[in-house]
């Protein structure tokens, strides 16, 4: 993913004001996609306003108990990977490592989830094409599965590195950090709008 | 980075000699196709078939058959037929920086099947629903909306083709350690294929924001996609101008013998 | 393990998960009946975007970055929780 | 390496030349070709007395789209030998390879359905008969800016010793030239223009015919001569 080599690469002192973790390409990955999905977001509540009704009763079906659960497993997956980070600045990669593995570990179980939130409402009809809330969701949903999915990968690479390199490069495991604390902070959102408000 | 020396290189080398003595011509008769088959394009689909912006799938059937029958829907095949091969043009214009780039050529590979598929499915099939049904008079109005629906079902829900290109460009500049093109521009490509992803929702949304004119699936997209053209254009013609002429296929031939 | 209690990155996981939790609370508040309901969907928003000011700057790190990243990232958060509001308000 | 490869490739196509004409002589909707002015009752009439004749050919056609890509895939290999800055015309040419042979498949197949039940509403006929003769007519568009490519490569040929001749660019510019009026058929019913016209019809597919032709005998000198200048066994 990134170019910069690791030696020479200084480390950030302790108090790192003005300091901007990752590489600036990722940054203006993660500002255009939060921009992007903001759009969606309130065009998302814009056509709310239009039929609240219908918005508010497709809610029902929804399982907000698995909606939380979820975000629970993200929010403690970006709690390790934050410390993962800060372990591999520090250079203890052994504990990087064991942290990484844990993020992974934890958000895997996001995918799961989500199938098991799915199916059942899939198998009980509430498909795409049943009414706009369901388009929605499912396309909202689905295009953030996507991230958490590219999320995965990103980490699963992270792992590599951590593990063949002796001094890892530091700009990787922020850039990829940075990455996952945005598919989180994107869920927080999508979870009070889809799920939470009335 | 050498950019900088690069575009020194290329501005002393371009100095002092007419445009059609430049090496690079190749590239840029290439390149400055592009905005031809843009403008011919945009010229097909908005002003003379008015196919663009996006009619409604909720049109009603005599709605349907008056545009289907608009006597300008067969100028706009006409021209589309004479141009349609311009796009191939313009997509060799990609795939000759993929090709300068760092990557492995299997990412061009997926890219041509890509563009191919993409010119007949995404492009000139649409325009044929519609020309069809103004070329003979006296068709049902029930065969004039499958033409329609047809034509504007696969030209604005023809995603795969388009994600796979982008997919397979965005990717190549993101892993090109020479950075021909910048690493911006990557990602920006990137999220231009994702958006292609939007347009599935055509295909089970018939009103609203997710149908074929909807807020979701067309105009967003155009948001980001009309400003991506321009500005993935204006970085390659910026990668052609900066290409030192050593690097050239053709420089062991020309480089010497220009400069002599 | 005791390192990792006291790192103050678990302070904001905690304070996370409350808010998390709490909003959920609210949210299940009316039970099964669902209707319009300013006063929970007001709560659950300014919730978010408080979450979401809270991943930006400490797990995204941007409370150290440089100040247009705070400006921009932060902007994003009340930018957007202003006009989910907004438009939730008008009913356009 | 070795020129077994293109020389192959390249002697398929007489073999797809004879077939063409084949195909061109038993094809009942050319000779003479349809007349875009039938009725859609006339068309379904037609399709109904020569339906043994014109499956026989929409099964062949679907074979022969595909009989002449080594032709061209040669002139691809050919135009990457050819020295420009960049391999943009042959990148092209190859594209433009594909596309012209999915619309004339796809020309063949709307022929196909079409034949396949006959006792279909007539104005269905007549729609998928207008959609293969669209697309029949679409590959002249297609060729148009194949050409003008593989013209602009031999223009800007740096090597001393050019892989093509000179005047092959020209002859290209030319054929794309006479290509031209066919995509105008479409907006025609009648005259020369119309897709069974003098222009749109005959010339089209005579200058198909000697283009095809003399790309052949050009090739296989362009082979035989990088055998000899490369030093590649034949």
């Amino acid at each position: 993913m990134t170019t910069t080599a690791a030696d020479t690469t200084p480390r950030p002192p302790a108090g790192r004001a003005g300091y901007m973790p990752g590489e600036p390409g990722m940054w203006f990955f993660i500002i255009g996609d939060l921009f992007i999905f903001a759009v969606y977001f309130v065009a998302y509540m814009i056509y709310r306003g239009q039929q609240p009704e219908l918005f508010l009763h497709s809610q029902q079906f929804l399982s907000p108990g698995i909606g939380v659960i979820n975000t629970l497993i993200l929010l403690t997956s970006s709690w390790c990977l934050a410390l993962g980070t800060e372990a591999a600045r520090k250079g203890n990669s052994a504990a990087a490592f064991r942290l990484l593995a844990a993020t992974f570990a934890i958000g895997a179980l996001f995918p799961l989830l989500k199938m098991v939130e799915w199916v059942p409402k899939l198998a009980a009809g509430h498909s795409p094409g049943e009414n706009l809330f369901f388009m929605y969701y499912y396309v909202m949903t689905g295009l953030h599965l996507c991230h958490v999915l590219l999320g995965l990968v990103i980490i699963g690479f992270m792992l590599r590195h951590l593990r063949h390199r002796a001094s890892p490069d530091i700009k990787f495991i922020e850039a990829g950090a940075v990455y996952w604390h945005m598919v989180d902070l994107l869920w927080l959102v999508l979870f009070a709008l889809f799920y939470l408000m009335r | 980075m050498n950019i900088a020396t690069a575009a020194l290189a290329g501005t002393l080398a371009d100095s002092g000699r007419p445009w059609y003595k430049s090496p690079k011509l190749d590239q840029y008769i290439c390149f400055w196709s592009v905005p031809v088959f843009y403008n011919l394009f945009g010229l097909v689909f908005v002003p003379l078939s008015w196919m663009m912006p996006p009619r409604s799938p909720t049109n009603s059937i005599d709605g349907v058959v008056a545009f289907m029958q608009s006597p300008n829907l067969l100028l706009a095949t006409t021209i589309l037929i004479l141009c349609v091969a311009l796009s191939a043009v313009g997509n060799a214009v990609y795939m000759s920086q993929m090709r300068r780039m760092a990557v492995s050529p299997v990412l061009r590979y997926a890219f041509v099947v890509g563009a191919i598929t993409g010119a007949i499915v995404g492009c000139l099939f649409p325009m044929f629903c519609f020309g069809l049904g103004a070329f003979r008079e006296g068709y049902d109005p029930e065969v004039l909306q499958l033409l329609y629906d047809f034509g504007y079902m696969s030209f604005i829900g023809c995603l795969g083709c388009f994600f796979l290109n982008w997919s397979c460009l965005g990717l190549s500049i993101l892993l090109d350690e020479k950075q021909t093109l910048p690493r911006w521009l990557g990602y920006y490509t990137i999220w231009q294929s994702v958006t292609e992803i939007f347009a599935m929702t055509l295909w089970v949304s018939d009103s609203g924001p997710f149908a074929w004119d909807g807020v979701m699936t067309f105009w967003f997209n155009m948001l980001l996609y009309v400003p991506w053209q321009f500005i993935v254009y204006f970085c390659i013609y910026r990668a052609i101008r900066q290409q030192p002429e050593s690097e050239l296929d053709n420089a062991p031939y020309v480089g010497g013998a220009a400069r002599a | 393990m005791t390192e990792y209690l006291r790192n103050p990155l678990t302070g904001v996981w905690f304070a996370l998960t409350a808010i998390t939790i709490f909003s959920w609370w609210i949210g299940q508040g009316q039970g099964s009946a669902y209707q319009l309901d300013a006063a929970i969907t007001v709560s659950v928003l300014v919730m978010a975007a408080l979450k979401a000011v809270l991943v930006i700057a400490w797990f995204m790190e941007v409370r150290l970055g440089p100040a247009w990243l705070k400006r921009t990232t932060y902007g994003w958060a009340s930018g957007l929780l202003v006009l989910l509001l907004l438009f939730y308000w008008l009913r356009v | 390496m070795n020129t077994r490869g293109q020389m192959i490739m390249l002697w398929t196509a007489p073999l797809a030349g004879a077939l063409f004409l084949l195909a061109y002589l038993l094809f009942p909707a050319f000779s003479p070709p349809m007349a875009p002015s039938m009725s859609p009752e006339e068309v379904a009439a037609f399709f109904n007395e020569n339906l043994a004749a014109m499956r026989g050919v929409v099964v062949l056609a679907n074979l022969l789209g595909c009989l002449l890509v080594p032709l061209f895939a040669v002139i691809v290999v050919q135009m990457l030998r050819v020295i420009n800055s960049s391999p943009v015309f042959a990148y092209a040419y190859l594209l433009c390879v594909g596309i012209g042979i999915t619309a004339f498949i796809l020309a063949d197949f709307a022929w196909g359905v079409a034949l396949y039940r006959p006792d279909r509403d007539p104005q269905l006929i007549s729609l998928l008969n207008d959609m293969a003769w669209f697309f029949f007519i679409a590959p002249a568009g297609v060729l148009v800016v194949q050409n003008l490519c593989l013209a602009g490569a031999i223009y800007l040929d740096a090597r001393p010793e050019p892989v093509f001749p000179r005047w092959v660019a020209h002859f290209n510019v030319v054929t794309a030239a006479l290509f031209v009026p066919a995509a105008f058929s479409i907006m025609h019913k009648s005259g020369p223009l119309a897709w069974n016209g003098a222009l749109s019809f005959d010339l089209r597919l005579l200058t198909f015919t000697v283009y095809v032709a003399v790309m052949f005998w050009v090739l296989l000198k362009v082979v035989n001569r990088q055998v000899e200048g490369e030093g590649v066994a034949a």
